[in-house]
């Protein structure tokens, strides 16, 4: 490593961050301190650092004190690394001789004790000062944006990404891969939507087929994303397209294969209706579905099965679409940017075996009654009971699954409002007595308080008291023959127990069961309940740790539909700015090696995952490839002799960082 | 009908009760307690209960110290657990009832009720003998709650006699009940950390 | 030149091997005694202490001292020939950098004398004579050296001007020193008088190297038949030569034995057992904690094998002992 | 032979004396040992818990800690009450580090060092997991074919500590009734409180919890009940008379032990069950003077 | 002398161990972060040095640190399977196991070195962890390797 050029005269600007810092640590102290480390020439404390004013600052002392290197103690560098190093070339200095200091979610919101906070700020102080003395200066590498984008979920969220990405992108390619057959996830669905009301397809449909229709949006349906290797800018995906046993550009959607199929009756669960209607095993899974195209289940098809059949389905079909051997295929394809809306699970409620779901007869969960209330649901819009008849009194019980540590702790923010909208159409249809049961009647929305007071006076009976059980053992009269539901109506004060013929659960949203594997691929964390974790709550919600991979919608965390959208947009307008800027900056935080050291041994290259290092055989010495290295510095732990190093990382700087801290 | 003025002023209150009971093994969740109701709901007993689960929780919360200990609630739980089990706050009620009625028994705040009776008479026979006789039990409990009581205890007893299952003879003891005494007298009576200056306290509420 | 250049040799806590290695430059010997006048070499020659302390200072052009230095005489001894010497060479690993002396740092004088006075299987049980530094005894005042809890290099005692790493060093290496010192041609002051790079850039069998160097197990030598025309690394066997500075053209290598580590770190990472250690648990490329907890542990005594030669020069230097009570 | 530490608990040496009898009998049957603890202390059920937290956990610790100074095998608690006084003294001990420091210190006074290395089991539990259910089929004799059966657990051995498996859902009585050909009917109620000792001290409130539990058996139309916990079987039993007199509805049924029903499907004989112990027995059982 | 001199009991009280933990950049530094958003408070006795992968720390920083006057070394690295470099954290977890044997051969007791996996999420373990700790490093005493 070459000795720096010029003797060092650092700045140190340590910030108060309103009280957050100032409130804890003694920041007038900790700049005398500042002041008088070997090498500091100006040392000074200001309200806020990260504002214009605080960065006027730096570059008014650059000037003034002839200033080469600068040290900020504020916030983490997660934040505004970025942002000071702009300032700081922006004052003409190399902007890779700055160094940040975490004094604020390091120290100050971290410790109780005012003598030991201040304490900390010093040491830290203390060993960024020994690091950016010897920092050398560096250039960020800028790699291109491949315009493509690829989005992970064709549910609202991901359809409303695709369109704004589309509309906005040039000739670049929107791939849009849905692992259902039809895209639309689980808003298809819905019957109506809270608070308007209006009804879920009619808002849906038209994007659906705008999703359809649109040049720049090429749509994987019934097919993953199977693996993603690059970075931001340049990721490599391979998608796999499943099998539907139907040739997709010829299909036309004609449904006569379905009629000619050998079996007569519907008698296989659609899955679109969560089991409650059947299809056949040649099947479409709702009539809105896009692609309108048809897809055979292997399970239950009589010749993928067994191998016997007499194909009737193939006669039928006019087109020559279906393709009984057709197999699995992949394709794999370069994107510069990532928008995951992957969607949510409902809580399976039988893990709340109180509630007798799946026992007793005629209890459901809430998404099941949106495809009894939807007109093409298994009973066209008329919640029945099994045995035909309309329910004369229905339960709906909130929280299923959610507010509970024994399940999922945290509140899934939608029931509420989708059981008053679940309890409006079910009284419309079916003019039945409808009780809610709350803990918390939670309507934070626009139109949302507004909606609960229309059902209030509707005669909706609501019951604050979260249910304990729901029982068919009865012990008046008037409660043979129906479900009993026992809550404490807290605030009438006495316990209830209230019969009904249909109990409707209010199941809470949980992260995808495979959201794991989906981490894993993407390099992405997940939170504590297990949804995709953002970068910040407040400061970065739609964006990740992996530059370049967007995440919106359900997947994040439990929201509504307005929510979604206005997610799926903020993750599109991320991607846009990456796309339009053309380039990103690449951190040089790459391996250098030192040839007069390198012995040749080649233990550095079995280090490196990304293959980033060559063995040159004239010189007997390895070399870096700069642009496939992405600066993790493994290979320059495990080198024998130091001749590896990772720049910005180099071993002076964290020994120079250990003398400081200690 | 007698009316009887129902708000409490807060210097009535006992500002410390919530936190004693904290501090005792199975109180420390008292503090996430939603009121949410699910304790009452499950609790077969709650709809004989003056106040019920729920609102024993808030009161404790509230301080509402002789509320809870004049309370009738604490003694007619039979800590069948389905509260602790199903609370979504894992409060652990049935060990705050517990705590409830030791307060109760060491500061004999209860009213004259049957249960903690029959309770201190088990205590006092165990200690005793090592072990319980059902026949003396019966009989203790018959003196504790009236004689009434023992009329239609009697057919019971004479038949299980009959059977072999009871006998007013046989007492079940231990071969060395000073063994258990050592043990149990090691244990300096802990009682329950007493009120701080307890404030005046009111008749127990309605 | 008038009058032939001064030499001094001498051996602290060393086991002769370094003297021997002088005497294995054979025929080449004769050069340099016609060359020199050794006026200090108590292995060979019986010279007093008293005649270096009769030169004047300076007087010797080179001392070369091998051995660590362990007891307070060597002590004296070194600095009186650092007194008397322009020019002091550190000869061998144990001056160098503490050599297998330098594992008693693992240990203390108490722990040492009692394993070796009381309770080493050689001595009737309970024996509790210890060596003391001053004894009356009849004839007078016997005296012995004072020996100290922790083994030291030659430069944690005296400035030394050059280093001749090996154990021992190489005749060439020897030869080629003294051929540097008589013509004056040195390196600047404190250089190792060897290679620069690690010992894999001048060994044969590195070409045989696959590209990504990463093994699956650890053998010892005994357990393995080792393909002798292969990088013994690559076939599980533990070579310290990607961490040891070369110069010695492997010889032990070529000799069928994997290397060891005598010729001590490079330059730049003057810590040896950190970079041993590291650069072993890297290639061992198993992912499940179990098995690589099963065969890391076949590094029986990685304290040891990462610092045979240089633990009184490492980082941390000695063991730490507990307080006794 | 395995073999298992045996605590009866005051219950089965009072009223509670058929379940013990049965016991012994089917895991002799079985050829497991059960060996008793010897000199062993009352469990201190509710009651002392409501008097002194600290001497509730010591009564029960004593007898753990006696398990663990003899070879420490599990220690198998039939009445629901005891298993349940065990296990909370084990989990209070080994959450509360003050209450474990003053408990066995106490217990250290009697030379009886405890360090909670035994488990706590319910036998129904022991029988299901340890025999299973092939064993315990092979060994069956005289399958009670049309014998329907309402299985009872009560609270105790479900709640807080589960003593079989699924606590909220739980099966282990009707496996065990399907493993000697009984019928087991769906019984809604079949892990609610029986009312425990509030049928002595608030009889109004116990009664009417008994009067449930016997009703919907009884609109079930099943031949018997059958418990885990003695306290359970009591207060089913003995107050049916009363409820029938009180109610005007007809709730007399057998309240059998599971280990009863085991001992009959394996043939041994009645006697030796403590059948004849029972205040009413199910037509079935060949003391009932009718031939299966 | 290798009989390593007690500090006089003042210093004793007024001691407070000396943590330096290496951090790496993708998870537990990001716990470290979230840590300070929630308020979690933990022991000030951590120094964090950051880098970008736990697999960049090279044994002889942890040896610097402890010849330098660190009590105590933590290194907080992501869980195996989620490294942001796919396998940086498998060489962390193997140099840790060499490393820790070593340090004990040289008579640093086991709990003065520290491998944690602390994912971006986990505030509440970073925070038992470091407690733990300090915890653990007040009953061993000052380790003062420069006394040695």
């Amino acid at each position: 490593m070459n000795p720096p050029a010029e003797a060092p005269r650092i700045g140190v600007f340590v910030c108060d961050c309103g009280f957050n810092i100032l409130g804890v640590v003694d920041v007038p102290a900790v700049v005398k301190f500042a002041a008088a480390l070997p090498g500091v020439v100006h040392a000074e404390e200001y309200k806020y650092m990260c504002s214009d004013p605080g960065q006027d600052l730096i570059k008014k002392a650059v000037q003034e004190h002839g200033l080469n290197r600068v040290v900020v103690a504020s916030c983490s560098p997660t934040l505004h690394e970025r942002t000071f190093r702009r300032v700081v070339s922006e004052a003409g200095i190399n902007p890779f001789l700055f160094n940040m200091v975490n004094i604020r979610e390091g120290v100050s919101w971290v410790t109780e004790d005012k003598v030991q906070a201040t304490e900390k700020a010093e040491s830290l102080i203390d060993a960024g000062v020994r690091r950016v003395t010897l920092q050398e200066p560096l250039e960020a590498r800028s790699e291109p944006v491949n315009p493509n984008v690829l989005v992970i979920g064709g549910g609202i969220a991901g359809m409303h990404a695709s369109l704004s990405l589309a509309n906005a992108n040039r000739g670049a390619k929107v791939h849009l891969v849905e692992r259902q057959p039809s895209i639309g996830g689980n808003m298809a669905r819905f019957d109506k939507t809270f608070p308007t009301l209006d009804c879920a397809s009619c808002i849906l449909t038209p994007k659906m087929t705008e999703v359809k229709i649109h040049p720049n949006i090429r749509l994987h349906s019934y097919s993953e994303v199977v693996s993603v290797d690059g970075y931001v800018g340049n990721f490599d995906v391979t998608i796999e397209h499943k099998p539907r046993y139907i040739n997709e550009d010829l299909c036309i959607g004609c449904l006569k294969c379905i009629e000619a199929c050998v079996f007569k009756d519907a008698r296989f669960p659609n899955e679109f209706d969560l089991g409650l209607a059947k299809r056949k095993p040649i099947y479409i899974p709702f009539p809105q579905a896009v692609p309108t195209k048809v897809l055979i289940d292997p399970h239950d098809c009589l010749y993928l099965r067994l191998g016997t059949c007499k194909k009737t389905c193939i006669d039928a079909c006019e087109k020559d679409a279906i393709d009984l051997e057709q197999k699995p295929d992949r394709v794999s394809l370069k994107v510069g940017t990532i928008v995951v809306a992957t969607g949510f699970k409902p809580f399976d409620a039988r893990r709340k075996p109180q509630y007798g779901y799946g026992v007793l007869p005629n209890v459901y969960t809430a998404l099941e009654m949106e495809r009894f209330l939807s007109p093409t649901g298994p009973t066209e819009g008329v919640p029945l009971l099994q045995d035909g008849r309309k329910p004369e009194t229905v339960g709906i019980i909130h929280c299923v699954g959610s507010r509970d540590k024994n399940t999922n702790e945290y509140c899934s923010k939608v029931c509420c409002m989708y059981s008053l909208k679940l309890a409006h159409l079910i009284k419309e249809r079916t003019g039945a007595e409808v009780y809610n049961f709350y803990i918390d009647m939670r309507t934070p929305g626009k139109g949302y308080e507004e909606f609960y007071e229309r059902l209030l006076s509707e005669g909706l009976k609501v019951i604050r008291g979260r249910v304990a059980e729901v029982t068919k053992a009865a012990l008046t009269r008037a409660e043979k023959d129906h479900l009993i539901i026992r809550a404490e109506d807290t605030l009438a004060g006495f316990v209830r127990r209230i019969p009904v013929d249909m109990v409707v659960l209010a199941v809470g949203l949980e992260p995808q069961s495979d959201t794991q594997e989906l981490r894993r691929m993407l390099n992405l964390s997940c939170g504590h309940e297990g949804f995709l974790q953002e970068l910040h709550p407040k400061l970065a919600p739609v964006s990740t740790a992996t530059d370049g991979i967007f995440i919106a919608g359900a997947c994040q965390g439990p929201k509504d539909i307005p929510e979604t959208v206005a997610q799926a947009g903020a993750a599109a307008s991320e991607a846009l700015s990456l796309i339009h800027r053309g380039v990103v900056e690449i951190q040089p935080y790459t391996a250098v090696v030192n040839e007069e050291l390198c012995s040749g041994c080649k233990v550095c290259i079995g280090m490196c995952p990304y293959d980033a290092i060559g063995y040159d055989e004239e010189k007997r010495v390895v070399h870096v490839t700069e642009v496939k290295c992405k600066g993790c510095g493994v290979c320059a732990a495990a080198c024998p002799t130091g001749a590896m190093d990772q720049q910005h990382f180099r071993k002076e700087l964290v020994m120079a960082e250990i003398a400081g801290v200690i | 009908m007698q009316v009887v003025r129902t708000v409490k002023y807060e210097e009535e209150l006992d500002a410390g009760f919530t936190n004693q009971v904290a501090s005792e093994p199975g109180g420390d969740a008292i503090w996430n307690c939603l009121q949410c109701g699910t304790c009452s709901a499950i609790c077969p007993v709650s709809i004989y209960m003056d106040k019920t689960p729920r609102r024993i929780i808030g009161l404790i919360r509230g301080g509402f110290r002789d509320e809870v200990l004049g309370s009738l609630s604490i003694w007619i739980c039979t800590s069948c657990y389905a509260c602790t089990v199903e609370c979504p706050q894992q409060i652990r009620i049935t060990d705050i009832m517990y705590i409830a009625k030791r307060m109760a028994m060491k500061e004999s705040q209860y009213q004259r009720f049957v249960v903690p009776a029959v309770e201190e008479a088990f205590v006092k026979m165990v200690r005793k003998n090592g072990r319980l006789t059902e026949s003396r039990m019966g009989i203790k409990v018959v003196r504790k709650s009236g004689l009434r009581s023992g009329v239609a205890m009697f057919p019971i007893a004479w038949r299980l006699m009959r059977k072999h299952r009871m006998s007013l003879l046989h007492v079940e003891r231990m071969q060395d009940p000073a063994s258990l005494r050592a043990v149990l007298d090691a244990l300096e009576p802990r009682h329950a950390p007493t009120a701080p200056a307890a404030a005046p306290s009111r008749a127990a509420g309605a | 030149m008038a009058e032939k250049p001064k030499v001094a040799l001498y051996w602290c806590a060393s086991c002769g091997g370094c003297e021997e290695a002088v005497v294995d430059l054979a025929e080449a010997i004769l050069d340099v005694v016609a060359a020199v006048d050794i006026v200090f070499w108590p292995v060979a020659l019986d010279f007093k202490v008293s005649d270096v302390e009769a030169l004047p200072d300076k007087a010797i052009a080179v001392s070369f001292i091998n051995g660590a230095v362990r007891l307070s005489e060597q002590k004296e001894m070194v600095e009186l020939l650092r007194r008397k010497s322009q020019l002091v060479v550190a000869f061998g690993s144990c001056s160098h950098l503490g050599g297998i002396p330098g594992l008693a740092n693992l240990w203390d004088k108490a722990s040492i004398f009692d394993w070796s006075y009381s309770k080493a299987p050689s001595m009737e049980p309970g024996a509790t004579t210890r060596p003391m530094t001053k004894i009356q005894v009849p004839e007078g005042e016997l005296e012995l050296p004072e020996f100290w809890d922790t083994v030291k290099s030659l430069n944690q005692v005296i400035d030394v001007d050059y280093y001749l790493p090996g154990c021992p060093p190489t005749p060439k290496l020897i030869a080629n020193a003294v051929q540097a010192i008589l013509t004056g041609k040195l390196p600047p002051k404190g250089a190792v008088l060897a290679g620069t790079k690690a010992l894999c850039s001048e060994c044969d069998l590195n070409e045989t190297k696959p590209d990504k160097l990463l093994i699956q197990d650890i053998k010892r030598v005994t357990e393995v038949q080792l393909d002798l025309k292969k990088c013994y690394l690559a076939q599980g066997v533990l070579c310290m030569g990607p961490v040891t500075r070369s110069g010695c053209e492997a010889l032990c290598i070529n000799g069928g034995m994997p290397c060891t580590g005598c010729f001590g770190p490079v330059q730049e990472s003057p810590d040896y057992g950190g970079k041993a250690l590291s650069f072993v648990a890297s290639i061992v490329d198993l992912e499940d904690p179990a098995r690589a907890q099963e065969v890391l542990a076949k590094v029986a005594d990685p304290t040891g094998i990462f610092y045979r030669y240089s633990l009184p020069t490492s980082k941390l230097g000695r063991k730490k002992m507990p307080r006794r009570k | 032979m395995t073999g298992y530490l045996y605590y009866p608990g005051c219950s089965l040496k009072g009223s509670g004396a058929p379940y013990e009898k049965s016991l012994l009998a089917v895991f002799s049957a079985l050829g497991q040992e059960l060996k008793e603890i010897p000199d062993w202390n009352c469990c201190g059920a509710t009651a002392y818990l409501s008097v002194d937290q600290d001497m509730a956990v010591a009564m029960a610790a004593r007898n753990l800690a006696i398990a663990e100074k003899l070879d420490g095998q599990d220690v198998v608690a039939p009445c629901s009450g005891c298993y349940l006084s065990l296990a909370k003294a084990k989990a209070t001990l080994a959450e509360y580090p003050d209450v474990r420091a003053r408990v066995t210190a106490a217990l250290g006074k009697a030379s009886l060092p405890y360090e909670g290395r035994v488990a706590v089991r319910h036998p129904l539990e022991v029988l299901l997991t340890d025999v299973g259910p092939e064993v315990l089929k092979k060994r069956v004799t005289r399958p009670l074919k049309n014998l329907r059966v309402a299985p009872y657990y009560g609270c105790a051995i479900l709640r807080p500590y589960p003593g079989v498996p699924s606590p909220q859902a739980p099966h282990s009585l009707e496996d065990l009734c399907r493993v000697v050909g009984a019928t087991p009917v769906d019984y809604p109620n079949k892990a609610r409180c029986c009312g425990g000792m509030l049928t002595a001290g608030v009889q109004s409130v116990g009664l009417r919890l008994v009067e449930i539990l016997l009703c919907e058996a009884k609109a079930a139309d099943v031949d018997a009940v059958v418990t885990t916990c003695p306290l359970c079987q009591y207060n089913l039993e003995v107050y049916q008379e009363r409820i029938c007199k009180a109610k005007g509805k007809d709730v007399r049924l057998p309240i059998l032990y599971f280990t009863q029903l085991l001992g009959m499907a394996f043939g041994l004989d009645d006697h030796a069950l403590g059948m004849d112990q029972l205040l009413r027995v199910p037509l079935v059982a060949p003391c009932a003077g009718v031939k299966a | 002398m290798a009989v390593v001199m007690e500090p006089p009991k003042e210093a004793q009280e007024a001691w407070e161990p000396r943590i330096v933990a290496f951090f790496c950049n993708w998870c537990t530094y990001a716990a470290s972060d979230l840590a300070g958003i929630s308020r979690v408070k933990y022991a000030p006795n951590m120094r964090i040095v950051r880098v970008m992968c736990s697999g960049r720390i090279d044994p002889s920083f942890v040896l610097e640190a402890f010849r330098d006057g660190a009590d105590g070394v933590l290194i907080g690295g992501c869980n195996p399977g989620d490294c942001h470099y796919k396998e940086g954290n498998y060489k962390t977890m193997r140099r840790a196991m060499l490393l820790s044997q070593m340090l004990q051969d040289l008579g640093i007791e086991k709990e003065r070195f520290r491998l944690d996996w602390i994912c971006a999420s986990c505030a509440r373990e970073l925070q038992t962890t470091v407690n733990h700790m300090t915890a653990d490093l007040k009953r061993l005493g000052p380790l003062n390797w420069k006394g040695v």
